[in-house]
């Protein structure tokens, strides 16, 4: 049984469809991420869960309660806004204590869970300063703390980190994980960076143009893409572009490529062969046959990224991307002539046509 | 070599006083400077017409003019009617003001004109015009019509530094935070935005009170003797006793200095609390 | 059953009309609409003081009030007073907004004061003293005192569009994006800063235009006959025959709407070519 | 023989010193980023070497010539911003030839260079649009080829990419790299991502409360940091306390870690032990002692990254994170027992007093 239950909602700003027919279950006590460019509807969405807009069509249900058109303030909905939003007439404390205070909660139970969320952000000793006094990261972990302090049914997140530093960004969705999986609240996050998506959530929603393209788990998403957006959108892919050429086969222009079965497609059908970067060898001798599919190509550009270095190695009019491991990154240089293998089993094959 | 031929130097170039800093102080000097130091010279000096300085000091006419039998009278009434322009202003403005920036946030631009339009009208007609119109009516020449004209004609000073200081605070994501927090539109107005747009509705105010204490055609024309405010007794006084006009002046200026010192004090103090950018580097 | 309870639904919440609403059309109405439309109907209407209703309408007040011996020169004086205000005020405010902006940015919040500071002072004030301290000079009771008079009346209807209009740009990059690309700051303000504060250049000449076409006081105090502007005419004729005074104010009027209606206009068209957010969903 | 020299810069603004004796020399046709956290003295020293700030003390010589108090616009030297900066009263095509306009530039040269730099930056059909029609990244291209028109000595970039979007900034760095290596253009490129500076300088310079920290390849930063700070800015690793034991060994709580040679200490000195997370091999049963130093722990966070999986596993009081490839990924679950093992040659040690 679905907690929060969003029934063919749509929503139209002037002519252009914000949200198309968006259906979704959300499970009590799950992290959801809507994932998506700018403009494709996440946050419309989430905006019409809080009850900031209202949708043309279709309905939205919390705990068996349709909650569709009712006040933003009296659906028990947390939110935490990309702009912090803290309220700056007011320190930490009041900040925290606001909502409470609107449910007329007694003051020493106040004072209790005030502590108790500054407790939980690990930000106890501001909570007499006020918000202009602290830093981006901190005053995004002081909303987090306001929006939990009244225990809400569900928390909304609206791309809670976009303002903050690379640094503060990667440590604060640590925290949020953190403390979202001790509460076991239900929680749904807006963002349109893929890797903060993957690396926070049960479920991620990938939304292009108000409509979803799939749902699914973090690994579903990146190894099992049902479309060419997703594929893309979601992590790096090499695309091949060709028709499918036998059982097994998809012949791009000069080249064939072993794939899996493919029982999917007609021969001839227009299809794209998707294959990761990390999932393709380098090897600075011709390999044997038994590596799968093999590629001679030439280093154009090597771009270290750290853990991994990223080779541009082009052949045949093509570019194709392939990460290697510290390691072996040492022996490779510009301009040199590499073969890249992958296996047939990493091979994603598309049709074109959507 | 090639340094001196690009020299003078920035750093010079950037403190030499530019021209039109020199022009506008000049302005300063020629038209409100000089003009306000001798008024205020003037309302402590004895005889001051044969010399180039006066012959002598004193403060005579402050004593006659807070003497004088109006004084108090009109220095009351240009309270009330101050008073009661900005108490009406600051309930009829905020909500107003709130509420297009927050639901109608396309009906700002339509707004801005309306709330520029006061000063369109000439003082001189709109006056004339409500007298014809309400001439007979129980508002007619009352100070209630008058309250209405000067809200009306100050209605721009109250509305610039309140839209200002709501369009600073992000009144919609503020609104939406305190609703999602269970506050109700009337609560998150009372408790978020108002303390949050207070130097704002200070500013506001004070400029109201300014150039409303300082009216004159209106009250002039829509009521006359029947309600003298302090400028009626100012300019009735230039009539009679130039130094005591010179001391009305310099009472009017000092309200006027201390209410423009409040907004510095004010637009600092807001600037000083104010959020800072997510990005400052 | 849970859902209305807490009915009354959120849209129909939206759309029912606000107190406050009410209570400023209200104001709109009694204070501006009736009485403007009573001018205008006054100066069209034949006979008007025993009846609800004129009795009949004419446009012979207008030919009366075009063919008045001053008319044309009241209506040149206007203008020469406005546009010379307008060309001071903009080679003055313009300069030093910029500079205040690009490089004293601390300064701006005095720069604001010293911009309000004209609303503090009544205009008879200004006038009186002004008078008596260049009596008897070249410039005393002359057109340029008067000039400089209504500029500094008017500088802050001047200095808020552009400062606003400067304030949108982002005045220091362009400045520093132009001197990088090799222009010399003069270059810069010309090509870059001015064009790109146009419509905040236009608000703000429109706005002194209105004000200082409708200046009264300033003008009758410092110059009196001897330089006879629209208004000061208006006013003369309201002891003459108030009809052909209602047609002068329609004319008054409509000058000042095409005025509001110029930077309503320029107002929208400067809002949809402003730079976009780079983060905009 | 160094092209760009600053010596000896200083700058302090108010009680703040801004930059602290910088130092650095810049050769002919490389790309150099200054990389630091907010308020290190990156943009100040940018800011110099462009001319918007003077320096208080010390020279910035640019071949050979001494700029140092040489106005903005007669320096020669293009600069790109974070917030564009194009003239959004000109078009595309007036706002590239606003520069060569200026230096009185023949119609007819103006009209093949602005051709030539939109034909780079791959936007030419853009020319007669204005920048308000434009998306932040194509915006950001008409700046770079603005800047580039005038085929200035130096180009600068402050922090360009922090306003656009995940993508677009990935997608605009490998753009922005391209053109500086086929122009060999002198660059100097101000960032606090770590990710970006890594993956698109020749040398790296690293800064913290104004002073350099340290100045390397990418790679010497990555794998060879000099400074705490530098290695925990620049990617993550995890840090063991603990005292010099012997020739190659530290001693942390109840934890000993071989290393290489510990010749540069001397024994019961305070040391840190950093190991980076990838370097770390994650074994499901306990591996033999050839693997090097062993440490046993239970997963506490499995959090997927795409290509890499992180593991937060907890030993003995403390949190070791280790990175594993998708392959090894399935087979690991939350309260596993795991074995951490890494070699002692990866192992850097690090004076703790500094």
């Amino acid at each position: 049984m679905a907690y929060l239950e969003l029934k063919n909602v749509h929503k139209t700003f002037g002519n252009v469809k914000a949200v198309n027919d968006f259906t979704l279950d959300i499970n009590k006590g799950k992290l959801v991420s809507f994932l998506g460019p700018s403009g494709c509807g996440k946050t419309t969405t989430l905006r019409m869960i809080a009850g900031f807009e209202q949708p043309d069509e279709g309905t939205i249900q919390l705990d068996n309660e349709d909650i569709t058109i009712v006040s933003p303030n009296q659906r028990d909905i947390g939110m935490v806004f990309q702009a912090y939003a803290l309220f700056p007439n007011m320190s930490v404390r009041q900040n925290i204590a606001f909502g409470l205070k609107m449910k007329k909660t007694p003051k020493v139970e106040i004072e209790k869970r005030v502590d108790e969320v500054l407790e939980m952000v690990r930000l106890k000793d501001t909570a007499k300063r006020y918000p202009h006094q602290l830093s981006g990261g901190q005053q995004q972990r002081i909303a987090l703390a306001r929006a939990l302090a009244v225990r809400p049914r569900v928390l909304l997140l609206d791309e809670p980190l976009s303002a903050l530093d690379a640094e503060v960004r990667v440590a604060l969705r640590g925290e949020i994980r953190r403390i979202q999986s001790d509460l076991a609240i239900t929680t749904v996050y807006v963002t349109h960076d893929q890797e903060e998506a993957l690396s926070i959530s049960d479920q991620v929603v990938v939304m292009e143009n108000g409509v979803i393209q799939q749902v699914g788990t973090p690994q579903e998403i990146y190894r099992a893409p049902q479309t060419r957006f997703v594929a893309t959108f979601i992590g790096t892919a090499n695309q091949f572009f060709g028709k499918v050429g036998g059982e097994s086969e998809v012949q791009c222009s000069g080249l064939s490529i072993s794939t899996r079965k493919l029982s999917d497609f007609t021969k001839g059908q227009e299809v794209v062969v998707l294959v990761r970067p990390e999932l393709i060898s380098v090897n600075t001798s011709q390999p044997s046959a038994d590596a799968g599919n093999i590629i001679e190509g030439i280093v154009e550009t090597v771009t270290f990224h750290g853990a991994v270095t990223r080779l541009g190695v082009h052949m045949n009019q093509q570019r194709v991307v392939a990460d290697i491991t510290v390691n072996s990154a040492e022996s490779i240089s510009l301009n040199q002539t590499v073969w890249l293998s992958f296996k047939p089993e990493v091979c994603k094959v598309m049709a074109v046509a959507e | 070599m090639k340094i001196n031929r690009k020299s003078p130097t920035a750093a010079q170039k950037k403190n030499r006083p530019q021209v039109w800093q020199i022009i506008l102080i000049a302005f300063f000097i020629f038209y409100m400077f000089l003009p306000i130091l001798s008024t205020y010279i003037f309302s402590i000096a004895t005889r001051w017409d044969r010399t180039i300085f006066p012959e002598g000091f004193t403060f005579e006419f402050y004593k006659e003019a807070t003497d004088a039998s109006y004084f108090t009278t009109s220095l009351r009434n240009s309270l009330i009617l101050s008073l009661s322009t900005i108490l009406v202003s600051l309930i009829i403005i905020i909500p107003t003001v709130y509420w297009v920036n927050v639901r109608l946030p396309k009906a700002k631009s339509i707004l801005d004109i309306l709330m520029i339009l006061p000063f369109g009208i000439p003082t001189v007609v709109l006056a004339l015009a409500l007298v014809q119109v309400y001439n007979g009516t129980p508002i007619g020449r009352s100070p209630v019509l008058l309250i209405g004209a000067v809200f009306i004609y100050s209605m721009p000073f109250m509305y610039r530094p309140i839209s200002n200081a709501l369009h600073s605070i992000d009144a919609l994501t503020l609104t939406e935070a305190g609703q999602s927090l269970g506050a109700s539109t009337l609560q998150v107005m009372l408790k978020v935005i108002i303390p949050n747009i207070y130097p704002g509705i200070i500013s506001g105010s004070l400029l109201v009170f300014a150039t409303v204490f300082a009216e004159f055609t209106l009250t002039k024309l829509i009521l006359g003797a029947r309600f003298k405010t302090f400028p009626l007794l100012l300019v009735e006084y230039t009539r009679i006793n130039g130094n005591i006009a010179a001391a009305f002046s310099v009472i009017s200026f000092t309200i006027a200095w201390l209410a423009s010192l409040l907004i510095l004090w004010i637009g600092k103090k807001g600037q000083g609390s104010s959020t800072q950018a997510p990005h400052a580097h």
